[in-house]
């Protein structure tokens, strides 16, 4: 199928006072239309700014992005494009949710002008079109009672509700691919399970492609068909769901998948935490970032950086312990 | 790519303690505080300025022989020259050695209404906010009478009341001044004694005091420190107001306030009478409002660049 | 064997607010025996703070008591409170806001035994040392400020100071979820390893259902400040009964593709009420799939439906 | 909201009545009494007319007695200016006053407003130090050095403007200027930090991925937001400027109330003295209450929590 | 820019004068008016009995003539002009003015210079409380004949009607306002020169041609515009940019202008002097007194503090007062205080010192006023006798009123006193140190002083009582109970074609009634 999307070696530094921290250190990965892709990884792995630099929101200063591409829709790079340029991109062809509901709706503005805010910038509407079109926004997000919600404000919703109108913001002017850093974290467990449905049902009413951000992998599980897994601003692993869950290569996603517990799990196992904590971006370290804490890190992954090998089809990962002259009995 | 060889494929052995390793440098708050306040060029500047300034007020008058009160009847409103440094007032007095005394007085006058900020305000706030309920109810009716009613009225009453002079300036900016330190403490301690920390604290049996010198003193610090360096110039600013009205410090001691508004009168005929103490003022103003802002942003890791 | 190290009965905890009373715990009936690890569960903002610190005498009862080791702990005082705070200790969700940011890690582990004057000089540094190892970090890191360690170690932190003292009771205040998923199982572990080592009895908050299940041995599930049951943990797994703990359960998303593929979720319509000024009857009923009109009028009856199994629920009889 | 208003209410009375009390202790302290004012007079002269002022009865009397007369909204005939009632003293002066603080609040906001906000969207760089170097020699030079240099330069020398006097609007623009320079500062202090706070939040980021331009998210979700703390100094520093301009007053010759405030209390005008407390005081005490009620305008989350009682 | 004082605004044909005043008149009730600035005021919208000439000799103006006095000069008999009326075109009566001096020495008036008229028969009681109006010897013959008949002779008395206290009032009128009388431009009644059209408080007054006033014709001013400033600087720099064109200066603004013709001086009968309180021991001393009062150099100290035409004194009462016998006093007494003299004042404190059993001087309180002026002469005062006696005084400036009562009470070791004349008589400098007089502050009593000072004011013969008053000051030299150091003169900067301002001495500091503008 058709790329919407393709990141090509993105690397993303910024400048401050202790030094360059090198957030993204050269990601690449493909979206299909249609498709939605989860990306994973621990805090301060550089999920949020990766999708951040994909709408060119992360401020410069203090970011830079020092290499790479991001084209979209086949045609057009997002890097080079001016601000002025991306501006009419954003909203309209990709949308965004953020992570927390609470603060990311503007206090002092009702729900209706900021829904309509993108449509009267993008398509033109007149107000009173925004408006009808901003309450058929609220009903499909499933707000009750939308016409008088609409001049109501954000402090008058609860925490899924504001969620619901971040995604009604963000499917306005019903764009190529929907952007969701995090759009549950911050929710509680039955708000969430209504948020993540919603999503699916509208993916499929909408058609957009979307990314989803998150640490869920329970969530992941849910909603995503393709999942990158991120470490330390690199890619370890990208593939299916599939792939992932029940093929996993790299020792970082063994560790992830380990350290998680299922409710469906019966026995009191013990549990096998990943040991040790990131590195700092600030000095990323020589070789494999994750060979401090991998269990199985040999004296390369110190000195070397692991390349990117295909395994299958869409299965990629960036480890030695695939490497042609590894000893088998460590496999 | 690199060229790689078979004996490195070979499992490195771990010592726990390398996992736990951390990678932060091992700096406390304040030496981090402080690395961030020296590469604050402004601020840094505001610093060595006060300094200059502090040295000479205390050393500027021994570098000349006259006292501040000798009056040198031939020698009037001279313009400064080889004798007389900064000129010399209408009664003959040598502003060099006027202007750093007045500039000792005034920044006596800022110490001391420092010290009362830190004796009054961060007590009273500090006891308002972390006894709370009633208390507080009450201690904030308090502050509210003090602060509406108007602050010109009670400082000129007390002049009034005790005489012109440097305590009663002191004691009348202790009176009023204190309040937005009591503020700023109580509101630190406020959202301070719920944090969790605090909690803990409290759950393990720790007495009131402990809890207050231990956590929230040490927590409020940083801002009690920032606003001690707003409150320094404000007082010096109010004594320059005071002085202006006739209300300043006993003649024939002058503040730089009073030199200030001294040579206000005659900048048209004698204008380095007002040049030097405008500089010398505006100088300590200016630095001790760097200084501030510097501190400010130096202790508060949100402003880290 | 009944031997409950704590009881609550009929705890109220009521906060006035500006427009109303907040009724944040609401009638709490609950029995933890010595040993064991009680699990609390619920969304966020349904008391389960307010419950653990109302036990730890952080707030002051509306109405109710709690006793510890059949002692009314509101109404300690002297020595005895002193062995109250020693006895019961609490560990807290956030590891940046718990620790004392211009205190030493060696200070902040010792403040227990500083305040109860347990021991000073060499013993005390001792002893930091070797909760220090308790809790798996290096004994240098003694002299370190909190803000040079990472959530997890502090988390760890956090625990050597609630064990300084020696406790009985410990109440876990979701202490891991602010962590990242990778590092929480360090400090579960540590939990339990250290459960093994001294009896210890834990009230472990949490909303992380599958987090509970691991740890808890049994579990109370709470929704807008009351219990709605309460069962041995395999139990409530294997068959709750209130609609609101089937929700729940369902609402889980499992990591697993497979099964999440298959599974039939109960996703529940609406949003958690808020707990000021509530309707009478069942609090769940607004959201609730099987409400019947009883439940809007009458508050449920907490009732033992099988062994060890209580529930509040008009279903039940 | 009634029951809110009324406590606000309950609480503005008893705030009151202490500090009428407050000040009523203070200035029967004063040292000498009211008709010591003129060499002339003789002390059977004085004794008279302190019968008659009712300054012969004790103390608790004349606190009662005056209690009586504030409650009928009478603050008394002033002692130094025997024909004019407080009432009317203030009502004469304080116009010259307001119309002074409000023109020079304005000055401050706009200029304090722009400085801040040119320091908030070039954090960290040359226009912001810029601006807040402005900023700080603003509060670095006071105003009865300000106010002379400003008028020898613009009034007398250049010859631009009024040098002083109360005549018309551009009598008005020195003046206000001079005392506006404190407030700039602080107003682009504020707006600086209140702005850096806004522009870091959630939800501009929301704005800017809606593709909305950088213009117009400063004009419609930035500004108003950022506004918010400096309306809530506002008013307080209003009222502060409104009486604090005694000094300018006398520079530029303005008929205004701040002399008072110090006239007062030299000539132990004791009616004066109250009553200009009182004034400031209820004024104060109303601007802070009308501030809130503005601040619920602005800010939709103020406006309903209060609403909903 | 610059200075544009020769092409001044005043050179206009509307005849406008723009006059400033220094403070808000406080009342301008004649009865009450206690300051200059109300005097000036009244003086231009009311007339007296009579008006004082350029030269301070009163002219007839209301009278229609010079007073008939008899009864060894305690009878006055006046008669009115034909032609005078109020502004509300009612005529202006005899009765108008017995009812106002009535009024004015009534206690319920409050009115601060009852005591002038308390010179008259009966006054005195009235004024505090024990007698009756009824007994007041002041009576409205008929409507044109006003007589009155005084406790003792005052030689002066014909000029001293010019002051406002002794202005008409119309009862009518006044009591149709009560307290509220003369509040407001629209509460007033006019007969002088001039109408008040409008009064905003605190801000500005505005004169025009009162068109009923007698002697209208000579009136050359349309209007007068009066605005309140009282900052040095601003009214020099009102003055340079041509808002004003009159201003008082002192200092630095005269250094500036004194070369100008627009400077002019205006000699005042005002005295500044230190006074020291007997009733502490190391003041009781006269050498002690005299010291102190030797080492005051004068000339410099009236030429640092006030830099305004001021004259070092020469005595105690000062230049240009009138003797009560048409002479010039000083000019009768001569140059009679001690010169400047450290060396000497040095010998007189060691022999004072030694005199009064004292080891050394003690550190004394040196009190005076809060004023510019004050403060500054305090300051140099202490410097000089740090530096020519090598003894330390604390200075302590107050309120003008608290300094006032401070003295009154005698709660003061050294004081700084300033004293107007209340009218051109040697008298109100010298009665003060009379032992009973509540003015005598320093507590000084010396019984020849005070026999001389009540003959004086009991003698009838001019020169007699000229003479007495000379002795009298003679003894305050010797005895230095206060040590003058200043004869006040005011500076004023006058555009050069505003002609015929009046500046006076005392009372009032102004007269425009032929003003005009060329
Ligand atoms: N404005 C900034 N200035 C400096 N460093 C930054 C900035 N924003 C992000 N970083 C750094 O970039 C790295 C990646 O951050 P990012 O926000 O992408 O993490 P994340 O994977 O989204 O984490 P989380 O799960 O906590 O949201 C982090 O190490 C962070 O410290
Ligand atoms: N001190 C307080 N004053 C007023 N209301 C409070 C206070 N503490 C808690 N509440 C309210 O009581 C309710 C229960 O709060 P609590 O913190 O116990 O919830 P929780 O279950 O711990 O939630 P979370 O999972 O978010 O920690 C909430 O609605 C909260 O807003
Ligand atoms: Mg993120
Ligand atoms: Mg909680």
């Amino acid at each position: 199928m058709e790329n919407i999307l393709e990141v090509k070696d993105l690397k993303v530094s910024f400048h401050t006072y202790a030094g360059e921290v090198q957030a993204v250190r050269g990601v690449s990965f493909d979206l299909k239309k249609g498709e939605v892709l989860a990306i994973v990884g621990e805090s301060g792995c550089g999920k949020s700014v990766t999708s951040q630099t994909i709408m060119r929101l992360i401020p410069s200063p203090p970011s830079i992005i020092k290499e790479g591409s991001i084209l979209f829709d086949k045609k057009i790079d997002l890097v080079q494009l001016t601000l002025k340029e991306m501006e009419s991109i954003r909203g309209s062809e990709i949308g965004m949710i953020f992570q927390d509901p609470m603060t990311s709706l503007n206090p002092t503005m009702t729900i209706g002008k900021q829904i309509t805010e993108g449509l009267v910038r993008h398509q033109g509407l007149s107000k009173e079109k925004a408006q009808k079109e901003a309450i058929e926004l609220l009903s499909l997000v499933g707000i009750p009672r939308p016409e008088t919600r609409i001049k109501q404000y954000p402090h008058e919703f609860s925490g899924g509700m504001r969620q619901r109108v971040m995604i009604a913001i963000s499917l306005a002017c019903r764009p190529k691919l929907l952007i969701a850093d995090e759009p549950t974290t911050a929710l509680d467990v039955t708000i969430q399970a209504q948020i993540i449905d919603l999503l699916k049902d509208l993916q499929e009413k909408i058609g957009s492609s979307i990314i989803i951000i998150t640490h869920n992998l329970g969530v992941v599980a849910d909603i995503a068909q393709r999942v990158v897994v991120m470490y330390a601003g690199k890619i370890v692993e990208q593939g299916t769901v599939d792939d992932i869950f029940y093929r996993a290569q790299h020792p970082y996603t063994w560790g992830l998948l380990h350290s998680i517990l299922r409710l469906d799990d019966d026995e009191k196992s013990e549990l096998v935490p990943i040991e040790g904590m990131p590195p700092d971006l600030l000095a990323p370290p020589q070789g494999c970032a994750f060979a401090a804490r991998c269990p199985h890190a040999m004296n390369i992954c110190l000195n070397e950086d692991p390349q990117t090998q295909i395994i299958q089809d869409e299965h990629s990962m960036a480890c030695w312990l695939m490497d042609k002259r590894m000893r088998t009995e460590i496999r | 790519m690199p060229e790689v060889r078979d004996n490195l494929f070979i499992p490195v052995t771990k010592q726990a303690d390398q996992q736990e390793k951390i990678t932060r440098p091992s700096i406390t708050y304040w030496q981090d505080a402080r690395r961030r306040l020296k590469k604050n060029k402004f601020a840094m500047a505001g610093f060595y300025f006060l300094l200059g300034i502090t040295l000479f007020a205390i050393l500027g008058p021994f570098l000349q022989k006259n006292g501040y009160d000798v009056q040198h009847l031939t020698a009037r409103n001279e313009m400064p020259n080889s004798t007389f440094w900064f000129g010399t007032d209408e009664f003959g007095r040598d502003l060099w050695v006027r202007l750093w005394w007045g500039t000792r007085i005034s920044l006596f006058i800022g110490i001391m209404a420092a010290l009362m900020d830190l004796l009054i305000g961060v007590l009273y706030g500090g006891i308002s906010a972390y006894y709370g309920g009633k208390i507080d109810d009450m201690m904030q009716r308090f502050i509210e009478v003090v602060y509406s009613i108007p602050y010109l009225l009670i400082t000129v009453l007390l002049i009034v009341m005790m005489g012109s002079g440097i305590w009663t300036i002191v004691f009348a900016y202790g009176i009023t001044g204190w309040i937005s330190m009591a503020r700023l403490v109580r509101g630190q301690v406020l959202s301070l004694k719920e944090q969790e920390y605090v909690l803990a604290a409290t759950s393990l049996g720790a007495s009131p005091w402990r809890i207050i010198t231990k956590h929230l003193i040490p927590n409020a610090l940083s801002f009690i420190i920032i606003q001690i360096t707003f409150t320094i110039p404000q007082a010096i600013f109010t004594e320059a107001f005071l002085s202006f009205l006739g209300l300043g410090v006993k003649v024939p001691l002058a503040s730089l306030g009073m030199l200030l508004s001294d040579g206000v009168g005659s900048m048209r005929v004698y204008p380095w009478r007002l040049l030097f103490p405008a500089l010398i003022f505006s100088l300590m103003m200016v630095s001790f409002n760097l200084l501030g802002d510097g501190l400010r942003d130096a202790l508060d890791p949100k402003f880290r660049k | 064997m009944s031997d409950p190290i704590l009881e609550v009965k009929n705890l109220k905890k009521y906060f006035r607010v500006t427009n109303g009373v907040l009724k944040a715990v609401d009638n709490v009936n609950l029995s933890i025996q010595r040993g064991e690890t009680f699990g609390l569960v619920g969304e966020s903002g349904c008391g389960k703070s307010t419950l653990g610190r109302t036990i730890m005498r952080l707030y002051n009862t509306t109405e109710g008591q709690v006793l510890f080791n059949g002692e009314n702990v509101h109404q300690l005082k002297g020595s005895r409170l002193k062995q109250f705070n020693r006895d019961m200790q609490m560990v807290f969700q956030d590891p940046y806001a718990s620790l004392n940011p211009r205190m030493t890690v060696g200070d902040i582990i010792a403040e227990g035994i500083d305040i109860h004057r347990l021991s000073s000089g060499v013993k005390r540094r001792e002893r930091v040392s070797e909760l220090l190892q308790t809790v798996g970090l290096p004994e240098e890191h003694a002299s370190r400020f909190p803000h040079e360690f990472s959530g997890g170690q502090r988390q760890r932190i956090g625990i050597a100071r609630a064990l300084a003292i020696n406790p009985q009771f410990i109440v876990a205040d979701e202490p891991v979820s602010a962590l990242d998923v990778s590092v929480q199982a360090q400090v579960i572990n540590l939990f339990k390893r250290l459960q093994e080592e001294n009896g210890l009895t834990y009230l472990f908050i949490s909303h992380d259902l599958a987090m509970v299940k691991h740890i808890a041995d049994r579990v109370g599930v709470m929704y807008l400040g009351s219990l709605t049951e309460v069962a041995q943990s395999h139990e409530l797994y294997r068959n709750p009964l209130h609609p609101y703990t089937v929700a729940l359960l369902s609402a889980i998303p499992i990591p697993d593709p497979e099964v999440e593929r298959k599974r039939e979720r109960i996703i529940l319509e609406g949003d958690v009420p808020s707990p000021i000024n509530p309707p009478p009857g069942c609090r769940f009923f607004a959201r609730c799939p099987k409400a019947m009109p009883q439940c809007q009028v009458d508050t449920p009856r907490w009732i033992e439906v099988e062994t060890d199994h209580y529930v509040a629920c008009h279903l039940y009889k | 909201m009634y029951r809110f208003i009324l406590r606000r209410f309950c609480y503005m009375l008893i705030t009151f009545w202490m500090i009428v009390t407050v000040t009523f202790v203070l200035m029967h302290n004063l040292p000498g009494d009211p008709f010591a004012n003129s060499e002339k007079l003789s002390t059977q002269q004085r004794a008279l007319l302190a019968k008659e002022y009712g300054l012969d009865q004790p103390i608790s009397v004349q606190y009662k007695d005056y209690l009586i007369n504030i409650a009928k909204g009478d603050l008394g005939v002033s002692f130094a200016y025997p024909t004019r009632r407080v009432t009317e003293i203030i009502k004469q002066s304080f116009p010259a006053s307001a119309e002074l603080g409000i023109e020079s609040i304005i000055f401050s906001v706009l200029i304090g407003l722009i400085l801040g906000i040119t320091a908030a969207l070039k954090h960290n760089k040359s226009w912001d130090y810029g601006a807040m170097f402005i900023a700080i020699v603003g509060v670095s030079i006071p105003s009865f050095v300000l106010g002379p240099i400003l008028q020898y330069l613009v009034g007398v020398k250049w010859g631009i403007l009024p040098a002083a006097l109360w005549d018309g609007p551009a009598n008005r623009v020195l003046p206000a200027l001079t005392l506006s320079f404190m407030t700039i500062a602080i107003t682009a202090r504020m707006m600086r930090t209140s702005m850096l706070d806004v522009l870091h939040s959630d939800y501009i980021k929301t704005a800017r991925s809606k593709g909305l331009s950088q213009f117009s998210i400063i004009l419609k979700h930035t500004l108003r937001n950022a506004i918010l703390p400096i309306v809530t100094v506002l008013g307080p520093i209003t009222v502060n400027v409104i009486t604090g301009t005694l000094v300018v007053e006398q520079i530029f010759a303005i008929p205004g109330l701040g002399k008072y405030f110090v006239q007062a209390v030299y000539s132990n005008d004791y009616t004066l003295i109250m009553g200009l407390t009182i004034f400031y005081s209820l004024l104060l005490i109303v601007v802070m209450f009308l501030t809130d009620i503005a601040y619920g305008f602005i800010d939709p989350r103020i406006r309903l929590a209060k609403g909903r009682n | 820019g610059g200075n544009t004082a020769q092409s001044g605004s005043a050179g206009n044909s509307k005849q406008l004068l723009k006059m400033t005043l220094l403070a808000e008149p406080q009342a301008l009730d004649t009865s009450v008016a206690n300051a200059a600035v109300s005097f000036d005021i009244l003086n231009a919208i009311n007339e007296g009995l009579y008006r004082l000439g350029a030269n301070g000799e009163p002219i007839p103006a209301l009278a229609a003539s010079m007073p008939v006095i008899t009864n060894e000069g305690k009878t006055y008999t006046i008669k009115l002009r034909d032609n005078i009326k109020w502004s509300d075109d009612s005529p202006v009566t005899a009765k108008d003015f017995e009812y106002a001096w009535k009024r004015t020495l009534d206690p319920k008036t409050k009115a601060d210079y009852a005591f002038m008229v308390a010179w008259i028969k009966g006054g005195d009681a009235f004024m505090n409380g024990k007698g009756s109006a009824d007994q007041v010897q002041v009576k409205a013959i008929d409507d044109k004949t006003l007589t009155f008949t005084l406790e003792n002779p005052i030689p002066f008395m014909t000029a001293q009607l010019s002051f406002p206290v002794f202005f008409a009032e119309k009862q009518e009128f006044v009591e149709k306002y009560g307290d509220k009388y003369a509040a407001d431009a629209d509460k007033l009644l006019f007969d002088g020169p001039f109408q008040l059209s409008k009064w905003d408080h605190e801000q500005s007054l505005t004169l025009v041609k009162n068109d009923k006033y007698w002697d209208k014709d000579n009136v050359k001013l349309n209007e007068v515009d009066v605005q309140i400033a009282s900052d040095n600087n601003t009214l020099a720099n009102l003055y340079q940019s041509n808002a004003i064109d009159v201003a008082r200066i002192t200092r630095d603004q005269v250094d500036q202008w004194k070369a100008k013709p627009d400077y002019q001086i205006s000699p005042q009968l005002y005295i500044t002097y230190v006074e020291m309180n007997e009733a502490v021991p190391a003041l009781k001393n006269d050498k002690i007194r005299q010291a102190l009062a030797l080492s005051i150099d004068r000339s410099n100290l009236v030429d640092i503090v006030f830099h305004d035409g001021s004259q070092a004194p020469t005595g105690f009462v000062p230049n240009g007062t009138m003797d009560g016998n048409n002479k010039e006093f000083r000019k009768d007494a001569g140059d009679v205080l001690p010169k400047y003299d450290p060396a000497q004042a040095k010998t007189l404190l060691a022999q004072g010192l030694k005199e009064a059993g004292l080891t050394s001087f003690p550190t004394l309180k040196f009190t005076g006023d809060d004023t510019e002026d004050g403060k500054k002469a305090l300051e140099f005062i202490q410097g000089q006798w740090k530096q020519n006696l090598g003894i330390d005084v604390t200075v302590e400036s107050i309120p003008h009123k608290l300094r006032i009562e401070h003295g009154q009470t005698h709660q003061f070791d050294l004081l700084l006193f300033n004293w107007g004349a209340d009218y051109n008589d040697p008298m109100t400098f010298l009665d003060c140190h009379e032992s009973t007089s509540s003015f005598n502050e320093s507590q000084f009593k010396d019984p020849e002083y005070d026999q001389l000072i009540e003959k004086a004011k009991a003698e009838p013969d001019g020169a007699k009582r000229a003479q007495y008053l000379v002795d009298a000051e003679k003894i305050l030299v010797a005895k230095m109970p206060v040590a003058p150091v200043n004869f006040r003169a005011y500076s004023y900067l006058v555009k050069p074609n505003a002609k015929n301002i009046l500046f006076f001495p005392y009372g009032s500091e102004w007269d425009l009634k032929n003003a005009s503008v060329e």
